[in-house]
């Protein structure tokens, strides 16, 4: 229902758009707009959920071959990292609703900061798996999908050399397109905190802040399940 | 939505929880218990995810339309995943020839 | 209508700038909406262009025409343009972007901004698909088929992959505005059940769009990845399933069969009430089968794929609730039917093409049921018949009523009435032309001719040369209104705010519109489409 | 070997007049449908049409009992649809078991064949007429789709995985085969014949060509050129299982779990033997994913069947019988 709550103050609000009757709207609108970007993101990530379950469940034991090949620590770290960096983006929501400006700032650079260590050790992750596979040389230890891969060093041969290949395909998938979130949403945060440093935001407006902060919660949540399914498959 | 401010201990009580159910995660991982490996590692996945959206992301504050696109957007996943797995749990891998 | 003369209002959208940045930097609904109008019908022609090579070359059986890698290429260049440049954002991208704010009260969509933004992605991607069209072309078909796309096509794959993926995020931005734009954006007083139909079915339409298009954007991503990056998903040498693709693809691509026809029966609902002078028959099951239509259409993809070698039992699901989104279609297509019954009916071209519309539909729908038939659909697919039946559905009915709505609202978006002698006889060889054109493809089916075949038997000669006849009348019988319509923006009658006597909120206002649509306001106190009844006093428009 | 100009496609299997009869069904059923609905459209279209502009017709706003008959009437008679194309559908996918066996292999742009007996062909096949015959279908490259539209089946031929269809023949002549699944430049070429011919000339036919070698005799030598016989000897003191009477049989793997020794199970012990070892033996085999071409691996599979013992009635062999048969009605 279109609200009609035109309260004098909000009418003439900076921020209010003139095809919006007030703050209230706005603000509903938009929080609607990304929850359903979020939902369109859900089935986006779905349809590799979906083919990530239908090769599980066809070649279980390559899949925990390929587990076995990542390091369950680093993935560890990296959760922690995120979870963390939830925190921070939730804290400056909480910030932006009470007012403190300044808080704002400091909690989402932190967020970004956390986001940088992510992925930072997500290149080193990558860079250990690619870097063989470079160059003329052996290829040992290449575990990039296609004519390098090199199965023998995961003691692989025949179709499960083909099968963890799958595996691999679907790791540099959902964990590329997870950081791709990522690095999408690092300059939106720090444009928010630009803003929030020039005092745009108060508690009665800070919508950009809680939409940033519904995109970033969402791509905590992807994580959250990429870490097990990917990481932690069989018995370690 | 602002509306309604969540004491920032919330948020940190929600954190310890993630971290310690991250360590449980890794922790039944592990060790060997067949099946349940899985079903622990996605019900506390699972878990993990419902403490995102219901606190940080203010689901459980939210009006019932926004509990709504994320209810749509979860069951049409379940769609895909389950109508897909009818075909493939229901087959020999690769396909036979010979039934007789 | 009225005789008196009628003139163009003082102030309205179009008058603010005719140059360049005008239009690029704006924010307008209508605006953007014609923006859309003109790039799909550039990209309506090119894709006719492609279909005429394509009859060109059934003309004669053994292909001398054209080589096989030409034809190919002409098929599938007929099928991307048409399907992910012209279809799919065809109803709502032009008449839904231009008609959903002034149907519902507001002064633009929730987000005008990711509006244009949705224009501009919607450019790029039709820039690099048509792009790869043209450079080395494509030849996979529109449906992209592993492992033969990812492994042995040499045409450009990659590249047109990422032009319809980006593409995609287009039909997502649109369907997310019109979700909360509908949900938000409403005038006092228009609750849910007093919504027009076209919004209605554009709500509809837009659910498919959000939650839909993602799957199909992130699968033809693996495509282009697998080829780029000798990723394994699709496969066979290393496990992997061609079938998973079809599955995957086709959980968009058939929903996305209603996201074209959904805002063409929203489009039928408006004029067949109007043009009835009749409040429509069933109005809440006309509603609600739209959501049913979204909602069921999520479980019928693998009927695309009954001969692949997917199990029986998963077959049969899929058969049966095949059936069972036939119902609503069935269910509109009685109300419609209904309405006319005693109404006050009125021959005008919009009106014609709602009569080409159910009566086409109806074939494309029923043949349906051909195909959802499990032993029955074994000898179909793949063959013309499946090429008539999708024809029907989208030429026959989205087309039908794209150039219905077109013309019905064409007053609304420009001012100007445009001919409606010339309407009527473009409309008649719409008709006539389209028949010849794909009744034939049916009976081609039947006796075996498989579809995408560059040259064929010698008995199917006949046929086919009908089908080739019918395809040139239909052409003219789209130059015709392109003709006339453009004319009429320059020389056409004002029209005045409501020329057709017609009920609506968008009819309340003067046309063309100013650019915010309303000068106050409007509240709604009435029932949808509450045309007065005999003895009832006329209610204020 | 067609009219000029035919309208209706000829019938030459014995589950051609099935598919007729439905399609014959549907479209009396639609047809009365669209007819009525056109009927009546253009009755109230003129019946009601606009007289004079003042004309305010009545308000009708709809009625629950023709929303729920023209809800339930057409579920009912779509069930009948439903029903009658599952039936088909069913039949159309179970080979009767006394169906000699072809083999077919899709290749850009040809059709490969091998009789039972083990004469080849390429875009022809003969076929003795009443004679049921199975097809198992797969493909060395890109997906295609056997169709024979005279014997109203098409199944598609897809890489890495085995596909069955079926026909009887009813009447002698020569039908087209059509490739249905697009499958590159030249995939209207990939066309040929199905040759329907008296079981007498058949027989005459296949004595014609030059001498063949029946998959299980070429399986044997495939056997033995490949060494696999070294391995796999008759009497049990080889490395590997014996394989005599294994086929059909469930065998205990070596994780503990039960698995029945059918041809994917085959073909996978081939391709990557240490998949799913048998209990007691060591993973030594080595992998002949790449070694062996698809036609090989179906020569081998029908020389390991025909080790079988002759009775599948024995006791052992009863449960086993009822799983795979399970298995094969659902890949079909």
């Amino acid at each position: 229902m279109a609200e009609l709550a035109a309260h004098a103050g909000e009418a003439h609000h900076p921020a209010l758009q003139h095809h919006f009757v007030s703050l209230d709207q706005q603000r509903a609108a938009s929080t609607l707009g990304m929850w359903v970007f979020i939902a369109q993101e859900i089935l986006f990530f779905g349809g590799l959920f979906g083919a990530y379950t239908v090769y599980r469940t066809l070649y279980p034991d390559a899949f925990s071959a390929g587990s076995h090949h990542l390091s369950w620590k680093i993935g560890f770290f990296n959760t922690l990292v995120l979870i963390g960096s939830s925190l921070t983006m939730a804290m400056g929501v909480y910030s932006a609703a009470i007012g403190k400006s300044k808080a704002v700032v400091g909690f989402i650079l932190a967020t970004i900061l956390l986001g940088g260590v992510f992925l930072g050790v997500k290149y080193f992750e990558y860079g250990e798996k690619i870097r063989p596979c470079l160059g003329d040389g052996p290829h040992t230890g290449c575990l990039v999908p296609g004519a390098r891969f090199d199965a023998a060093s995961l003691h692989l041969s025949g179709a499960e050399a083909g099968h963890v290949q799958i595996y691999f395909s679907l790791y540099f998938a959902m964990t590329g397109l997870h950081a791709l979130h990522m690095i999408i949403g690092a300059p939106i945060l720090l444009t928010i905190a630009y803003f929030a440093w020039r005092g745009r935001y108060s508690p009665e407006y800070h919508t950009p802040v809680e939409l940033v902060g519904l995109y970033w919660h969402f791509v905590d949540i992807v994580w959250i399940f990429l870490f097990p399914l990917l990481y932690l498959i069989g018995h370690h | 939505m602002s509306h309604h401010v969540v004491s920032w201990k919330v948020y940190l009580g929600v954190f310890l929880a993630l971290v310690a159910l991250t360590v449980i995660t890794v922790w039944v991982a592990g060790h060997d218990f067949g099946e349940f490996n899985l079903v622990v590692a996605l019900g506390v996945a699972i878990t993990k995810a419902t403490l995102v959206v219901l606190y940080f992301m203010h689901a459980r504050y939210s009006e019932r339309l926004t509990h709504v696109v994320i209810a749509s957007s979860l069951v049409f996943f379940a769609i895909l995943v389950f109508l897909l797995l009818t075909d493939y749990v229901s087959r020999p891998w690769p396909l036979s020839p010979v039934a007789s | 209508m009225t005789s008196d003369r009628k003139t163009l209002p003082a102030d309205h959208y179009l008058k603010h700038g005719w140059d360049l940045k005008s239009w690029l930097l704006t924010t307008d609904h209508k605006r953007i909406g014609l923006m859309y109008l003109v790039s799909i019908t550039l990209m309506f022609a090119i894709g006719s262009l492609y279909a005429g090579l394509v009859r060109w070359n059934l003309l004669v059986p053994d292909g001398s025409h054209m080589s096989a890698e030409a034809y190919n290429k002409a098929f599938t260049g007929h099928g991307v343009v048409m399907v992910f440049f012209f279809l799919i954002p065809s109803i709502p991208a032009t008449l839904g972007n231009f008609l959903i704010p002034l149907m519902i009260g507001a002064k633009d969509l929730a987000f005008p901004r990711i509006n244009l933004l949705s224009w501009y992605i919607y450019i790029v991607g039709a820039a690099l698909t048509m792009w790869a069209l043209l450079t080395g072309g494509l030849d996979t078909g529109w449906t992209f088929y592993t492992p033969y796309s990812t492994a042995f096509a040499e045409s450009n794959v990659a590249v047109a992959a990422v032009g319809i993926f980006i593409a995609g995020f287009s039909s997502i931005l649109t369907g997310l505005n019109f979700i909360v734009t509908i949900h938000k954006m409403r005038a006092p007083g228009l609750t849910w059940f007093r919504m027009p139909l076209f919004v209605w079915a554009h709500y509809a339409t837009s659910i498919i769009q959000v939650l839909g298009t993602p799957v199909v954007a992130i699968t033809i991503l693996l495509v282009a990845l697998e080829r780029l990056f000798h990723f394994g998903f699709f496969d066979p040498n290393r496990g992997g399933d061609p079938i998973l693709f079809q599955h995957l693809f086709w959980f968009y691509s058939h929903p996305a069969v209603y996201i074209m026809i959904l805002p063409s029966m929203g489009v039928i609902s408006e004029i067949v009430t109007c043009f009835s002078r009749k409040r429509i028959f069933g109005y809440s099951f006309i509603a609600m089968s739209s959501l049913a239509i979204a909602a069921i259409g999520f479980l019928v993809w693998a009927h695309h794929m009954f001969v692949s070698g997917m199990t029986v039992y998963s077959a049969m699901v899929f058969s049966a609730l095949t059936y069972l989104v036939a119902v609503p279609s069935a269910i509109k297509t009685f109300n419609w039917t209904a309405t006319l019954f005693r109404g006050s009916v009125q021959w005008d071209t919009p009106m014609i093409y709602v009569f080409c519309f159910i009566g086409l539909f109806l074939i494309g729908g029923l043949t349906g049921l051909f195909l959802g038939n499990l032993g029955l659909d074994v000898h179909l697919t793949d063959t013309y018949f499946i090429v008539a039946h999708f024809h029907y559905i989208m030429v026959g009915g989205a087309i039908m009523g794209y150039l219905g709505g077109l013309h019905f609202w064409w007053p609304k978006i420009t001012g100007r009435n445009y001919n409606e002698s010339w309407g009527k006889i473009s409309s008649l060889l719409v008709f006539v032309g389209f028949n010849l054109t794909f009744f034939p493809q049916f009976v081609l089916g039947y006796l075996g001719m498989p579809r995408r075949y560059h040259a064929y038997p010698e008995e199917f000669q006949i046929l086919n040369v009908l089908s080739t006849a019918g395809a040139t009348i239909l052409g003219f019988g789209y130059i015709f209104p392109f003709s006339y319509l453009t004319h009429s923006l320059f020389r056409g009658e004002p029209a005045g705010p409501n020329p057709w006597g017609a009920k609506g909120l968008e009819w309340t206002t003067q046309s063309p519109p100013t650019t915010h649509n309303f000068d106050e306001v409007p509240v709604v106190t009435e029932e949808p489409y509450h045309y007065a009844a005999e003895g009832e006093e006329h209610a204020r428009g | 070997m067609n009219p000029a100009f035919p309208l209706f496609p000829e019938r030459a299997s014995t589950i051609a007049p099935e598919v007729d009869a439905v399609f014959l069904f549907i479209l009396g059923v639609t047809g009365i449908v669209a007819l009525g609905i056109w009927v009546v459209m253009l009755y109230f279209a003129i019946r009601y049409r606009r007289r004079s502009d003042d004309e305010r017709p009545p308000v009708i706003e709809g009625s629950l009992a023709l929303e729920l008959t023209w809800t339930i009437v057409p579920l009912l008679v779509m069930g009948v649809m439903f029903v009658w194309g599952s039936k088909v559908f069913f039949h159309l996918n179970r080979p009767p078991d006394d169906a000699m066996t072809v083999s077919v292999v899709g290749k850009r742009w040809m059709w490969k064949l091998q009789h039972p007996t083990g004469q080849r062909e390429v875009n022809e096949l003969h076929v003795p007429v009443g004679r049921a015959v199975k097809l198992v279908i797969t493909s060395e490259d890109t997906i295609h789709s056997f169709f024979v539209p005279a014997f109203r089946i098409k199944k598609d031929a897809v890489p890495g995985r085995y596909n069955l269809a079926w026909f009887q023949a009813t009447k002698t002549g020569a039908f087209h085969l059509f490739c249905a699944e697009y499958c590159g430049t030249e995939h209207s070429r990939m066309i040929g014949r199905v040759v329907v011919m008296e079981p007498e000339e058949y027989q005459v036919w296949l004595a014609g060509g030059p001498a063949p070698e029946s998959p299980v005799l070429q399986g044997e030598k495939l056997f033995t050129d490949l060494n696999c016989i070294t391995c796999h000897r008759m009497d049990d003191a080889g490395r590997g299982p014996v394989l005599k009477g294994i086929f059909g049989r469930t065998v205990k793997l070596a994780s503990g779990e039960d698995i029945v020794a059918d041809a994917a199970y085959v073909r996978e012990s081939i391709l990557t033997p240490a998949a799913k070892v048998v209990a007691g033996y060591q993973p030594v085999m080595p992998a002949f994913q790449g070694q062996v071409n698809e036609e090989q691996i179906l020569a081998l599979i029908a020389y390991i069947e025909s080790l079988r013992t002759p009775t599948p009635s024995a006791p052992p062999l009863a449960p086993a019988a009822g799983r795979t048969q399970a298995r094969g009605a659902s890949t079909r």
